[in-house]
């Protein structure tokens, strides 16, 4: 590593000094100071959108800062680009893998660098020099594995591996942790502690407080750009960290009161469902959800979650097994019959998936219903009164923030895209109402705002199931937690009688003995750490 | 000769096959590239159409093939930058440029005909060149080694190309460029630099492509390819973005032509049924790309602009 | 706004290019616009064969409208114009006693069936085997002018060809007068084809805009996964589109045939020698008009005036019709290329407008010409 | 002649397809326009490459529209368009070639080229030079003069070597010059040695003869600058005869009626022999020989 005594001795590895960035309409960064010394781990910490991965992009030269200065090693520089940030021994793992999938471990390792055998490409020097890292850094990878073999954690390990065989001395993780199991971030954290012990410098973004008080010795937290402070890890509880975070008291939404379970709406028996690459992803899934529940399914994301919801939702014909909506075989069928029979779907990625951009308000208000005949007369025309109309209900009932129906969905804020397809859903009243990931990347009043919604759904009696990454969200809203593992549910949970450690075991594959009612101390923690969805 | 007849016709047969497919793969090979760093580039046909022209323009005046084949290149390469620029830089979408770049050419390239040549003059088609030994080689010798100088660079480029894409590292940041253009751009590549490089080769093979058609017949006229370079994009398809799959896929293209225009010349095909088998290699490209097309993926961001800081 | 300035300049730098070429040619290039000009609107019979000629420009162009609004590139034209021709001039051989007003509406319909067809396959071809449709449709070209020769060379021609020296001219018989397309105008080629057109392109418009197919095909087109996670068919979808784009091309090709002067099906061995290119020439139309039935009318009237005024042009100057092609390239590119201007400031403020995390492949796909053209219209 | 020139102007129109410079169909008739306009004091309008048929009818209908005097549709494949446009203009007359009929229509001349004669000629010339006794034709329509063209050729050929192959096939298209190429290829393959072709689309067939070293016979036009060391002789198509009948019977009004059909015996047609080819005395000998027997009518060629 370049942990070079001299470096190490020079006062700060990196220092950046009234760093600001603005993007049209947006301060992201507005006069942020930031320096990480050598061998310290210096966490991140902010709502969606505070400004922590501009300020890394500025430091890695995919944005050029309006104002500011940064040095490193004491000396000034400026960051063009990503190769000069590179050359200058920066490395960083991005919330989104920056990896080819078509190419092998060792293609992407040493892709964009110089190769000893000038033109050619010389795998087998690169392949040993990974050997010998993952060796030493416990990171366990196929230099020859092609990466889309890959699991979630074994992609992660690769995006390090690179940065270590750049000989980074600066390594930037945005969020590492968002997609690992528990064990996956114990490994993890023991390579970056390892790392900093050589004299590297890491940078580490998480919404995690329970990480980022575990892994780092120092906290810098930002809020709608600004630094807010810069602690010592050590002498911070969650809670304040908490609410320098979002800048005023939390307290904490109350957990669902237990619903008089009714009959079961959605019943799905011994589902098998194939992956994009012919895999089976989801392996022989039965569950049921009854009139008045919230059923949450938790799990590491890629465990067949998506694949299921598809598999329900009409999208992707199951292999095997059956899907039963109020008694109706619906498995294979289209998803618009799934829907015609009662289904209510939010997909995972709202953007893509969940509405059409270009698309006004109201036209994303109909798109499922485009063969209402209630918005239609015969032949097939549109009633544009009729649509207008019904637009305009839902825009006022669920509280979408528009300036105006006809202004397309692009134009609005994650957050109130999400009520707009939470309305459209509830507005055809299904009697399954399936929903991923409900609020990923919402700020909290919004997110309250559709917690709400879907309790108030299931008190209704509809049967509601939430598919969600975030441990204590599902916690927070669900009757009734199944955890997700490989394809297949391994575990059943009362979230009220279940400490989040025992299902974070089970979501790491550690069936546990029967979920132990958790009262008295680590409910403060919990506290704290639902501050951070909701 | 009517008792070598069935020989002699087989080796013909094969040996137009080989050479029909020269001018396919050429392009093909090119687009293959292109395609791989994430550009789809549609206006092949009217690229070959203007090189074509130039070519034919050249040899015409100077009565040298080569030059003739340098300028048709230069072209190619000219009009790469021009469709680069679009793709690229403008991030204009792939789809209609492509055809504005076709429409053009299938203009501009007869107006220029018209204009600086009129009388179409017919320049002296290439002479076959025989490989020493294989070419005395029996049957083997008259199909694959007594062509044009232009086919023997056709095939020699599919393994050239073919090293290059999988064994050198240009060829991996091309791949890398075409399937996450953000990952390559984080480790430092340049996707921009490297998009108009693989777009530039693959017109500059266009050029090339047009040059030896015309060179084929030693003669130019108003839409000379007659969708040679459509098929040529559709070819790629065929052989999943692999240079030795697009090779067989021009040789089999060849082979039917071939095999129609010649038996038809024969009169081994009547009259009465030359029009309808005369769709047949259209109609077998359709039908192998029906055939294939669900079996592989494309390039992940095949015809789609990159954005940075995305 | 930048939006539409794009058209005209775009227009106006195409003929200033063709400027130049017309000077290539040692002509004025004065002279050779105001030749163009004249012969395209100068006085009623220009004006009539420059609207004759936009008629098939149009059909296509509104076909074009409807597959691309639904992403579905069909570049077939050519292919289902000759689909069309060829359907419908059988028809009128099979059923010359038919009465007018039975047989008009009749080989119409058959030739939008025929063209309908023939897309209809490369519509299927992707729907359900995901194969390419440029390329196939550009492949269905290539079959149905060989198709056509075969047809019109044997089972079509005409057997009694007193007149033809020796051998037979590849031409059906002269078709019953009672399937011609009535003239509008007496002197004039203009014909009802043109309010067949028009009336396609008005359809065109209301079942995009107005209808629930409609919905789905803009919705299909701009967002395939949003279209099926709200449970529409994308197939059928693309299938239909492609039907219907097919269906406008093959109507021109009837007007090819019952609108045209010899009222019968001639072919000198080429595609373009039946349909003039028109198959290419709509799409340029389309592209002109935004993409948009409505703009698509004065779009069709102005490039069928460049194609007429070319004729007139390469008379008073000896520039070939050419020229008329190559402006139509240019035109392409330019509006292509300059629709950079909104793309740029567009893409800055949408980046903006939501972080730069998350999903911006979607919007970096929604920056298209033709995706940007697409108002909501509800 | 003084006379001519002082008569009132004639307007013409040509609308033909291929280019005024095409070596072939098109070119023969607009030299024979060129060479009268004086004595006929013409003024002629062409619009060339017109091979879209719906486009060729609108530019005819314009021409008679403008009252032109004389509109020539000059292809088999505008027949069908002067039977439905001559009705509707009385006084214009309009002529087409290469065809038979008038239709009936006395506003309609039509004329045709016996190019059977000058091909039978060149065939027979064929059979008498060709070593390999392979011998390839090939025409783009099978109709009209190309038509007559290849039946004649191959008539020679065998007239003089019954024993000869002669290939013959036609492209189906008048304009595809790399189809006709790639039929005269195959010949040479199979061991052909003499080449000959019609239409404007033989350019391709004549480059190939060219690097093949085969012998070309040429028809409709002078094609021997296209290869100067190829082109063994042309049959050239002369109009000068029709066209001056045509054009007297319209100063006196008759606008139509007639057909016209060229040939050895009317001086329509004639072989033109490519000085720069060294053609063996006695070949041409024959040639000459055979011409002045159809010129009399001693020796019939087969139709
Ligand atoms: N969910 C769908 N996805 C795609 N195409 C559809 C869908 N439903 C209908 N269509 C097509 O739309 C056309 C109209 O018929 P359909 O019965 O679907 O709706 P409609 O109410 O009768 O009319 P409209 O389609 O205008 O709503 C038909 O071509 C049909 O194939
Ligand atoms: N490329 C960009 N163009 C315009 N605005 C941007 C861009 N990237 C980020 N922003 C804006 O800058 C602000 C900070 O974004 P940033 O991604 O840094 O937040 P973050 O702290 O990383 O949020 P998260 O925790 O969700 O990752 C946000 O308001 C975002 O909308
Ligand atoms: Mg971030
Ligand atoms: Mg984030």
């Amino acid at each position: 590593m370049a942990g070079t005594p001299e470096v190490a001795s020079a006062g700060p590895l990196l220092e950046m000094r009234g760093i600001t960035k603005r993007f049209p309409g947006v301060l992201a960064n507005d006069n942020v100071d930031f320096d990480v010394r050598p061998g310290e781990v210096h966490a991140l910490f902010g709502e969606n959108g505070a400004g922590k991965s501009t300020l890394m992009h500025v430091l890695y030269g995919i944005h050029q800062p309006d104002r500011g200065t940064i040095a490193l090693g004491g000396r000034p520089v400026r960051i063009p680009s990503p190769a000069a940030a590179i050359a200058m021994g920066i490395g960083m793992v991005h919330q989104h893998f920056m990896l080819v999938p078509t190419l092998t471990v060792a293609e992407n390792v040493s892709l964009g660098l110089k190769s000893s055998r000038g033109p050619l490409k010389d795998l087998s020097r690169v392949a040993a020099r990974v050997e010998e890292l993952s060796e030493s850094y416990g990171l366990r990878v196929h230099p020859s594995a092609k990466v889309w073999q890959l699991s979630v954690g074994e992609r992660q390990r690769v995006e390090i591996i690179k940065a270590l065989y750049r000989e980074s001395r600066l390594l930037v993780l945005d969020e590492p942790t968002a997609v690992l199991t528990p064990g996956e971030v114990d490994e993890l954290f023991a390579a970056l502690r390892k790392m900093a012990s050589e004299g590297c410098g890491l940078v580490f973004i998480s919404h995690k407080i329970r990480e980022v008080l575990g892994l780092s010795d120092r906290v810098t937290v930002l809020r709608a750009g600004r630094r807010v402070a810069t602690v010592q890890a050590g002498e911070v509880s969650g809670e304040q960290l908490a609410e320098m975070m979002v800048g005023r008291h939390i307290n904490r939404e109350d957990l669902t009161a237990s619903a008089v379970p009714g009959r079961a709406r959605l019943s799905v028996k011994g589902l098998v469902v194939r992956g994009d690459r012919g895999t089976e992803a989801v392996r022989g899934v039965s569950l049921e959800v009854r009139a008045g529940e919230i059923v949450g399914i938790a799990g590491v994301s890629g465990n067949g979650q998506r694949e299921l919801e598809e598999a329900i939702a009409g999208l992707r014909p199951p292999a095997q097994g059956s899907v039963l909506v109020d008694g109706a075989e619906l498995a294979g069928r289209p998803s618009g019959a799934v829907r015609r029979a009662g289904l209510g779907y939010v997909p995972e990625e709202r953007m893509r998936h969940g509405v059409v951009g270009e698309f006004s308000v109201a036209e994303n208000l109909m798109l499922a219903s485009s063969n209402d005949p209630a918005l239609l007369r015969r032949p097939g025309f549109l009633r544009r009164r009729a649509v207008r109309a019904r637009a305009r209900e839902l825009v006022a009932a669920f509280d979408v923030r528009t300036p105006s129906l006809a202004t397309p969905v692009r134009n609005l804020s994650g957050g109130n895209i999400q009520k707009l397809i939470v309305a459209r859903e509830l507005a055809a009243q299904p009697k399954v109402f399936l929903v991923a990931q409900p609020t990923r990347g919402i700020d909290v009043t919004a997110a309250r705002y559709i917690h709400e919604r879907l309790r108030a759904e299931a008190a209704k009696g509809t049967a509601v199931l939430i598919v969600s990454e975030d441990l204590d969200e599902v916690m927070t809203v669900s009757t009734r937690v199944l955890v997700m593992y490989e394809g297949r549910v391994i575990g059943e949970a009362d979230p009220r009688h279940t400490t989040r450690e025992a299902i974070g075991l089970m979501m790491a594959g550690v069936v546990a003995a029967g979920a132990e009612p958790a009262r008295g101390p680590g409910r403060e923690l919990e506290a704290a750490a639902d501050a951070e969805v909701v | 000769m009517s008792q070598f007849f069935t020989y002699a016709v087989i080796t013909a047969t094969i040996a137009s096959a080989v050479q029909y497919a020269a001018p396919f793969l050429l392009a093909a090979l090119g687009e293959t590239v292109g395609q791989r760093s994430g550009v789809l580039n549609l206006g092949v046909d009217g690229i070959m159409l203007l090189s074509a022209f130039s070519c034919y323009f050249v040899a015409l005046r100077t009565g040298s093939d080569l030059l003739g084949v340098v300028v048709g290149m230069l072209t190619g390469a000219v009009l790469g930058l021009l469709t680069a620029f679009m793709s690229v830089t403008l991030r204009a979408q792939q789809g209609i440029s492509g055809i504005g770049v076709y429409i053009l050419g299938l203009g501009l390239s007869d107006l220029l005909f018209v204009r600086f040549v009129g009388t179409p003059l017919p320049v002296s088609s290439l002479p076959n060149v025989s490989v020493p030994g294989l070419s005395r080689l029996p049957a083997l010798g008259p199909m694959f080694f007594q062509q044009n100088w232009l086919v023997y660079i056709a095939f020699l480029l599919v393994p050239a190309v073919a090293f290059f894409l999988y064994r050198t590292t240009y060829g991996t940041r091309v791949l890398a460029v075409g399937e996450n253009p953000a990952a390559a751009d984080s480790v430092g590549i340049s996707v921009t630099r490297t998009r108009y490089a693989t777009v530039v080769f693959g017109c500059t093979m266009a050029g090339l492509a047009g040059s030896t058609l015309l060179l084929l017949d030693g003669i130019f006229q108003e839409n000379l390819t007659q969708s040679a370079g459509f098929i040529a994009v559709a070819l790629v398809y065929f052989g999943a973005w692999r240079p030795f799959g697009v090779m067989t896929g021009s040789l089999l293209y060849g082979v039917v032509t071939a095999v129609v225009l010649q038996w038809k010349s024969l009169g081994i095909i009547p009259t009465s049924a030359a029009d309808l088998a005369a769709t047949a290699p259209a109609v077998i490209t359709v039908l192998a790309l029906v055939v294939l097309a669900g079996r592989f993926k494309q390039p992940s961001s095949l015809g789609k602009a990159y954005v940075r800081g995305a | 706004m930048v939006g539409w300035a794009v058209l005209p300049v775009s227009a106006l730098a195409a003929l200033a290019i063709g400027a130049v070429l017309i000077l290539a040619f040692g002509a004025n290039p004065i002279t050779g616009y105001r030749a163009l000009l004249n012969g395209a609107f100068g006085g009623s019979y220009a004006l009539a064969s420059t609207a004759q000629k936009a008629t098939p420009l149009l059909l296509v162009a509104a076909g074009t409208c409807v597959a691309v609004r639904a992403n579905v590139w069909n570049i077939g034209g050519e292919g289902q114009i000759v689909a069309g021709a060829l359907a419908s001039t059988a028809t009128a051989l099979a059923l010359p006693g038919l009465p007018g007003w039975l047989l008009v509406p009749l080989v119409l319909v058959v030739a939008a069936a025929g063209g309908a067809l023939w897309a209809g396959v490369a519509g299927v071809f992707k729907a359900y085997f995901n194969v390419n449709e440029i390329l196939s449709t550009i492949m269905l070209n290539l079959v149905a002018v060989q198709v056509m020769n075969y047809l019109l060379s044997g089972p079509m021609v005409n057997r009694s060809q007193s007149f033809s020296v020796t051998g037979l001219i590849p031409q059906t018989r002269l078709l019953s007068s009672r399937s011609w397309l009535p003239t509008l105008v007496p002197g004039t080629q203009l014909n009802l084809g043109v309010l067949v057109a028009l009336a396609v392109a008005a359809a065109v418009y209301v079942l995009l805009w107005h209808s629930g197919f409609g919905f789905r095909a803009r919705a299909v087109g701009l967002s395939p996964e949003a279209a099926a996670y709200a449970g529409m068919s994308v197939r059928r979808t693309t299938v239909n589109a492609m039907l219907l784009s097919g269906a406008a091309c093959g109507l021109a090709g009837a007007v090819l045939v019952f609108g045209s002067i010899s009222h019968r099906m001639v072919t000198d061995g080429s595609l373009t020698g039946f349909t003039g290119n028109d198959g290419f020439n709509g799409i340029v139309v389309a592209l002109f008009g935004g993409l948009n039935p409505a703009w698509s009318v004065v779009s069709a009237f102005l490039f069928g005036g460049l194609l007429v005024g070319g004729t007139a042009m390469q008379g008073a100057t000896g520039v070939p019709t050419d020229l008329v092609t190559t402006i139509e390239g240019l035109v392409v590119v330019f509006v292509v290329s300059m629709d950079f201007l909104r793309t740029g400031a567009r893409l800055r403020q949408e980046v903006t407008e939501r972080g730069g995390d998350g999903d911006l492949p979607a919007r970096a796909r929604s920056r298209s010409l033709v995706l940007r053209l697409a108002r909501a219209r509800v | 002649t003084p006379a001519a020139s002082a008569a009132p102007v004639l307007k013409v129109a040509l609308v033909a397809p291929s280019a005024v410079n095409d070596l072939a169909f098109t070119q023969s008739m607009v030299a024979a326009l060129n060479s009268l306009k004086k004595a006929y004091n013409l003024r002629v309008t062409i619009s060339d490459n017109e091979f879209v048929v719906s486009d060729a009818a609108n530019l005819i209908h314009q021409y008679a529209a403008e009252h032109y005097n004389l509109v020539i549709a000059h292809g088999s494949q505008y027949g069908s368009i002067l039977q439905q446009l001559a009705p509707k203009f009385p006084k214009v007359s309009f002529a087409w070639g290469t065809a038979g009929s008038t239709f009936n229509q006395r506003n309609i001349y039509a004329y045709q080229a016996a190019s059977n004669q000058g091909g039978y000629v060149q065939g027979y010339m064929a059979g008498m030079i060709s070593k390999s006794h392979v011998i390839g034709v090939i025409g783009p329509i099978d109709v009209g003069d190309a038509q007559l063209y290849v039946d004649g050729f191959k008539a020679g050929v065998l007239a003089q070597d019954p024993k000869a192959t002669v290939h013959v096939s036609f492209t189906g298209s008048f304009s595809d010059v790399s189809l006709m190429a790639s039929a005269a290829k195959s010949y040479v393959a199979d061991g052909a040695d003499v080449l000959s072709g019609s239409s404007q689309s033989v350019v391709g067939a004549i480059g190939v003869a060219k690097s093949r070293n085969a012998a070309w016979f040429g028809t409709q036009w002078v094609q021997t600058s296209l290869a100067p060391k190829t082109v063994v002789s042309s049959q050239v198509y002369n109009w000068v005869p029709v066209l001056r009948q045509m054009l007297g019977r319209i100063r006196v009004g008759k606008l139509g009626g007639e057909t016209y059909t060229i040939n050895l015996a009317n001086g329509g047609e004639k072989i033109d022999f490519n000085p720069g080819y060294k053609l063996p005395a006695k070949v041409k000998a024959e040639a000459d020989k055979l011409v002045s027997e159809i010129a009399h009518g001693s020796l019939k060629v087969p139709q």
